[in-house]
């Protein structure tokens, strides 16, 4: 099957692991990943205000390409996957808000008809699980890796309806899929830092100290994440276990990470 | 031609200060068949009734229409206010000019405009009536109660008392309920068992109660006085007369690892059990998913070790029928799943538990023997945190939480924080709250004295993440009076999880027609004046199905549905609706429409001689309606093709009457 | 020229146990919805045969809305889904013969929900005067 | 008055409606950044709803939330804090030459790894 596909601004350039990694365990799968033509960084973040319209026309310009194409739009960036499923909300169900974006737009309204997955909803709800673990050929059993959602792929539930946003499995099962152990932990679902990175690299430290000191307390020999802010400031800030992209993992499992030597 | 008189209201400004009463009684005066109309402050007292009558008497009324508030409110009254002058009580009509007409209209204009519309129809409505006799029933003496907490042991012991055979449907294997799971009772502090076993020793022994145990409501038909109720027992293969409850089949059983539903899953028991000590019926249960001669034919160990021969495995469910006069609801509550709560880390750590496991971890009867230890490593815990309004007060998402405030949670987390420092004085303890709630008797003193004698850390604020880390639970709250981010280390956490009615509810109100609200709790017929009976007539209400309430508050509830069904059983024939289906024979073809959309099966036929216009005679088979068993619903009114079918008191001329005047 | 302000005409047929009390609920409330709806009560939503909708067309309603308990809450256990493939069956014989879908209702009201029957009302009575005038089956022979 | 029509304002594009607080201080018990900031999730609610928005307009606080919305899941209520929090820090950065953020900042803050995305949202929620 074919899907349109948003890598954002960060898969180009710093995290080409989560991106390149995730193409190639697609292939596997059996999912093309059309990448949208011409596609514009999302913003990194969602602005709530409902007059912010020109900041959310990008996403809406994908939403709309992938449309026009009647694919679903699949992200793998935590971050682009919460602002284009926000501004896909905020244009279903805020008929000013709407109306306002749609006056930027070239031949015809757009009202949110698209469908946007994370992969990892793609892997759980399109390719299956189990699908997943029959084409596993380097299983990871025996790792006990804990997944780290962060904020941005489960909040606001309301919106992302990806999984329950205090007791998420679909990353643990992931996990359970390529043959490891999930490790749960509470902290699992708390907030890294994010941006704040930038303004007060002590906040984004304490914050990430204590979802590492929580997943080790928890026994975990790794951390898998789908946001390249998450790993960055988890690596930063004294990470002593590895902190990976899961789409890695996912080649490895499949078997096709060697092939994606020299990128 | 009837003579109508008209009574116009004004409910003292209700109506009079939006409608021009007086505009109203002048413009109906030239309806036709009107001989008289008036309007006076206050029809409903005994000057204003005696108005009804004196004109009833003099202008030889033969119909009356009062113009004021809702038929709910007043038909009765004036129903009975007619029969008293000598006129047949349904010739009375209530034109709606309150409720539907003074309090939803602002000015006055179009007020009087609409109230004189409202007053049109009623008069049309009531030209066409009829005066009607209702029907009487007979009432079974004989009162079911489903579920036997201790709202439904009270009503029971009280209907009883007065001489009146009751049956009790308890779906677990015992009666009790959530009070017998209780540690103490709260303001007082006197232990739960001790005042509740006693009223389960006596239900079992008074001759004037059967206890359908493991047992449930299935069918339920008729009508008030007259229910036929269908009552599946289960099959507990175990024979309930003969077992002795000696225990020896439970202590010999191999299957030993099945989780105690009666402490919330927090130690085992065997597959053949007694739930608890004080267990009535005391007799055995075997737990079919669990038993291994039930399940792979191998064992019958507990047939062995029983003395009394009361072990059969090949026992089936039995279906009893039987008929009351009335039920009694009492299907009580449970405590919200905490599965949506995870930020309270509820699945991850053993040492966050619910108030209701709390109750199991320090009752002398429960998996510790009373001793107050972390789940987890049995440890004694030196700091423990309880977090109140969990699920309660939650109006964000109606999957996660319920909108209402639970009640009872205030109370007893001041109670479990009491007795911790009493028994554990090195116990530091946090109560997180929003507001304490401590209406009641001597509840407000209680919560207090928690505080200031025994030394309870009461915090406003809320918990918003607890982490499991090492043997620790990392509590991060907020205490909005210092204006902090609280990090407190605890030991254990306990959250004060949101009630909801129990689940058999809404199936039971379906079988019952009984109304529930959005939350699943019965609706009262009136919530001030008729606090226990539910609208259905003969389906009465008692504890925490028809809202949440604390014990003492059960009790009178309880006592208070006893009393209402003892007035209806000391009845011998109740007075039935005379609004039922009639059918005129000679325009009946007997088609069976009616018959087969009447949900009572009220409807019949037979074969009648009816006499031709040549002198024959010809056999036709015509539909014949039971007024004992219609209900008056006029469903058979609309599927009859013919038109014969009609119903008394809403005739279709009536309503097309009705429509006309409203769209003159 | 004088033009006489248009007020649509609505007939709200209501059953006794829920859609009524509900009535009475919003009154209870003061929950305002425009006079133009008149409330006939029935014992149950499944008594108002469709003979009624159309005679209140017939003289000149310009909506006609039926409200009836939940599903599953009737009090005679089943007449509301009587009344809902009645009606279903009467509204889109009407809308073919040019009764907009718009000017007819079923709606389930319990007697909890006062405010449900005014914003209800409300929404009815706005959705039916913008409509206009129901010219469609009026016999002109039954006006004045 | 100016701060009617502002307190206004900042509902009307939060959409948020302040009296639906309930007072139990949730968003605070969860929020990640609440130490470094001195006006707390469920001060903005309740400083917005009776109009005292000065402080809270001139507060670094508004640049310390993490729009990780945590307090927007966890409100009992629906309150959704972070969208309140949101809209004051528009009607600061919005005034002229009022940007927390400015480009020539940004090289000081930077180190060999920080993804792109970092200073992109950075940008979206700091400046104008």
């Amino acid at each position: 099957m074919k899907v349109s596909y948003f890598p954002g601004c960060t898969l180009k350039n710093k995290a080409k692991d989560l991106d390149v990694y995730a193409r190639k365990a697609a292939e596997v799968l059996g999912v093309t990943l059309e990448e949208i033509e011409n596609w514009q960084c999302c913003g990194g973040v969602f602005s709530t205000a409902r007059d912010e319209v020109a900041t959310k026309l990008s996403s809406v310009r994908a939403l709309k390409e992938a449309g026009s194409k009647n694919q679903p739009l699949v992200t793998v960036c935590s971050a682009c996957h919460n602002v284009i499923k926000q501004t896909n909300h905020a244009m279903q169900t805020d008929k000013e808000f709407a109306s306002k974006v749609n006056n930027y737009m070239a031949d015809g309204a757009y009202a949110g008809e698209t469908e946007v997955y994370h992969y990892l909803e793609m892997l759980r709800d399109v390719v299956g699980y189990e699908e997943v673990k029959k084409k596993v050929v380097n299983s990871f059993k025996g790792k006990k890796i804990a997944a780290y959602y962060g904020c941005l792929l489960l909040r606001p539930n309301g919106v992302m309806k990806m999984d329950d946003p205090e007791n998420p499995s679909i990353m643990e099962d992931f996990i359970s899929a390529i043959g490891a152990t999930p490790v749960v932990y509470a902290k699992r679902n708390e907030c890294c830092g994010g941006y704040i990175a930038m303004e007060s690299p002590e906040l984004a430290k304490k914050n990430s100290n204590a979802v590492i000191e929580n997943a080790k307390a928890a026994g975990a020999e790794m951390i898998i994440t789908a946001c390249p802010l998450c790993r960055y400031n988890l690596i930063k800030n004294g990470a002593d276990i590895p902190v990976v992209y899961f789409t890695e993992l996912l080649a490895e499992a499949l078997g096709v990470k060697e092939d994606t030597n020299g990128k | 031609m009837q003579r109508v008189g008209v009574f116009v209201c004004w409910c003292g400004s209700n109506i009079a200060g939006t409608v021009d009463v007086q505009a109203v009684s002048e413009a109906l005066k030239n309806e036709p068949g009107v001989v008289f109309s008036t309007n006076y402050q206050y029809m409903c007292s005994q000057a204003g009734q005696d108005i009804i009558k004196d004109a009833i008497a003099e202008h030889k009324l033969t119909g009356i229409v009062v113009c004021s508030c809702s038929p709910r409110m007043h038909e009765a009254t004036f129903r009975k206010t007619a029969a008293a002058a000598g006129l047949n009580p349904y010739m009375v009509e209530i034109a709606n000019i309150r409720e539907q007409c003074s309090w939803v209209h602002k000015d006055m204009l179009t007020g009087t405009e609409k109230a004189i519309i409202l007053g049109k129809a009623a008069v049309a409505k009531v030209n066409l009536n009829a005066p009607l006799t209702p029907g009487e029933s007979p009432v079974t003496k004989r009162a079911l109660v489903i579920g036997g907490g201790i709202a439904g042991i009270q009503t029971a012991l009280d209907i009883a008392d007065a001489g009146f055979p009751v049956d009790i449907v308890e779906k677990k294997p015992t009666i009790g309920g959530k009070m017998a799971q209780l540690d103490k009772t709260f303001p007082t502090l006197d232990c739960a068992a001790c005042i509740l076993t006693p009223k389960m020793v006596d239900v079992a022994q008074n001759e004037n109660i059967r206890i359908f145990s493991y047992s449930e409501v299935t069918e339920v038909k008729g009508f008030v006085g007259n229910f036929d109720v269908t009552i599946k027992k289960h099959a507990r293969f175990v024979k309930e007369d003969i077992c002795t409850g000696c225990g020896a089949c439970t202590e010999k059983c191999p299957m030993k690892k099945v989780p105690n539903e009666f402490n919330l899953g927090m130690d085992n028991r065997s597959a053949i059990y007694i739930p608890f000590a004080q267990a009535v019926p005391k007799v055995a249960t075997i737990d079919p998913n669990y038993c291994n001669m039930l399940k792979k034919g191998k064992c019958g160990l507990c047939a062995k070790v029983c003395a009394a021969g009361a072990i059969d495995y090949t026992q089936k469910d039995e279906y009893i029928s039987e008929k009351y006069g009335a039920i009694v609801v009492a299907t009580g509550f449970n405590p919200i799943s905490m599965d949506k709560f995870d930020e309270f880390a509820y699945n991850q750590s053993k040492d966050v538990i619910t108030s209701l496991e709390f109750e199991r971890l320090t009752n002398a009867a429960g998996p510790t023997a009373g001793k107050l230890v972390r789940p987890s490593d049995g440890k004694h815990p030196h700091t423990i945190v309880f977090v109140q309004c969990v699920g309660s007060r939650c109006s964000a998402c109606a999957e996660k939480g319920k909108e209402y405030c639970s009640k009872i949670c205030c109370m007893y987390t001041a109670k479990h924080a009491m007795l911790t420092r009493d028994k554990y004085p090195d116990t530091e303890v946090y109560v997180f709250y929003i507001d304490v709630r401590t209406p009641g008797k001597n509840f407000d003193e209680f919560y207090r004295r928690a505080v200031e004698e025994y030394g309870v850390n009461y915090i406003k604020g809320m918990v918003g993440k607890v982490t499991p880390e090492g043997d620790k639970l990392k509590v991060q709250a907020s205490d909005l009076i210092a204006n902090k981010q609280l990090h407190i280390d605890a030991d254990l956490v306990v959250l004060a999880a949101a009630i909801e009615p129990d689940k058999s509810a809404r199936p039971l109100a379906t079988m019952l027609t009984a109304s529930m609200d959005t939350n699943d709790f019965f609706t009262e017929a009136h919530p001030k004046l008729r606090p226990v009976e539910s609208p259905t007539a003969g389906v009465f209400l008692s504890g925490a199905c028809q809202g949440p309430k604390d014990i003492p508050e059960t009790v009178s509830q309880a006592g208070a549905a006893a009393s209402k069904v003892i007035g209806l059983l000391a009845k011998d024939k109740l007075t039935g609706n005379p609004c039922v289906a009639h059918s005129n024979e000679l325009m009946c073809n007997g088609c069976s429409s009616c018959e087969r959309v009447c949900p009572y099966g009220a409807i019949s036929y037979e074969d009648k001689e009816f006499r031709m216009p040549d002198r024959t005679t010809k056999i036709r088979r015509v539909a014949v309606v039971n007024p004992a068993v219609c209900q008056g619903c006029g469903a058979c009114t609309v599927a009859c093709p013919s038109g014969a079918m009609d119903l008394k008191g809403f005739a279709s001329a009536q309503i097309i009457a009705e429509v006309d005047a409203i769209c003159k | 020229m004088q033009v006489k302000e248009y007020k649509p005409l609505i007939v709200a047929f209501c059953c006794n146990w829920c859609s009524y009390a509900g009535a009475d609920l919003a009154g209870n409330n003061r929950l305002a919805y425009p006079a133009d709806v008149k409330i006939i009560r029935v014992p149950c939503s499944c008594r108002v045969n469709p003979m009624f909708v159309l005679r209140a067309f017939q003289r000149g309603a310009d909506g006609v809305i039926i409200c009836g308990c939940h599903p599953g809450d009737c009090h005679y256990t089943s007449g509301n889904y009587y009344t809902r493939r009645r009606m279903a069956a009467l509204f889109s014989m009407l809308d073919y013969l040019g009764i907009e879908k718009e000017r007819t209702r079923v709606e389930w009201v319990s007697a909890a929900e006062g405010a449900k029957f005014a914003a209800t009302m409300n929404d009815f009575a706005e959705k039916v005067a913008a409509l206009g005038e129901n010219k469609r089956l009026e016999d002109l022979r039954c006006k004045k | 008055m100016e701060n009617k029509y502002l307190q206004e304002e900042l509902i009307r594009i939060s959409g948020v409606n302040p009296k639906k607080c309930m007072r139990c201080g949730k968003c605070s018990a969860t929020c990640p950044a609440y130490d470094e900031m001195e006006y707390h999730p469920h001060q903005f609610v309740n400083m917005v709803e009776s109009g005292d928005i000065e402080p809270l307009l001139a507060s670094k606080s508004l640049y310390r939330c993490l729009s990780c919305f945590a307090c927007i899941d966890r409100c009992p209520r629906g309150v959704e804090p972070a969208k309140l929090v949101e809209a004051v820090r528009l009607a600061a950065i919005r005034k002229q030459g009022a940007n927390h953020l400015t480009a020539d900042k940004v090289p000081a803050m930077l180190d060999e790894d920080i993804p792109q995305q970092a200073i992109v949202s950075a940008f979206r929620k700091y400046s104008k």
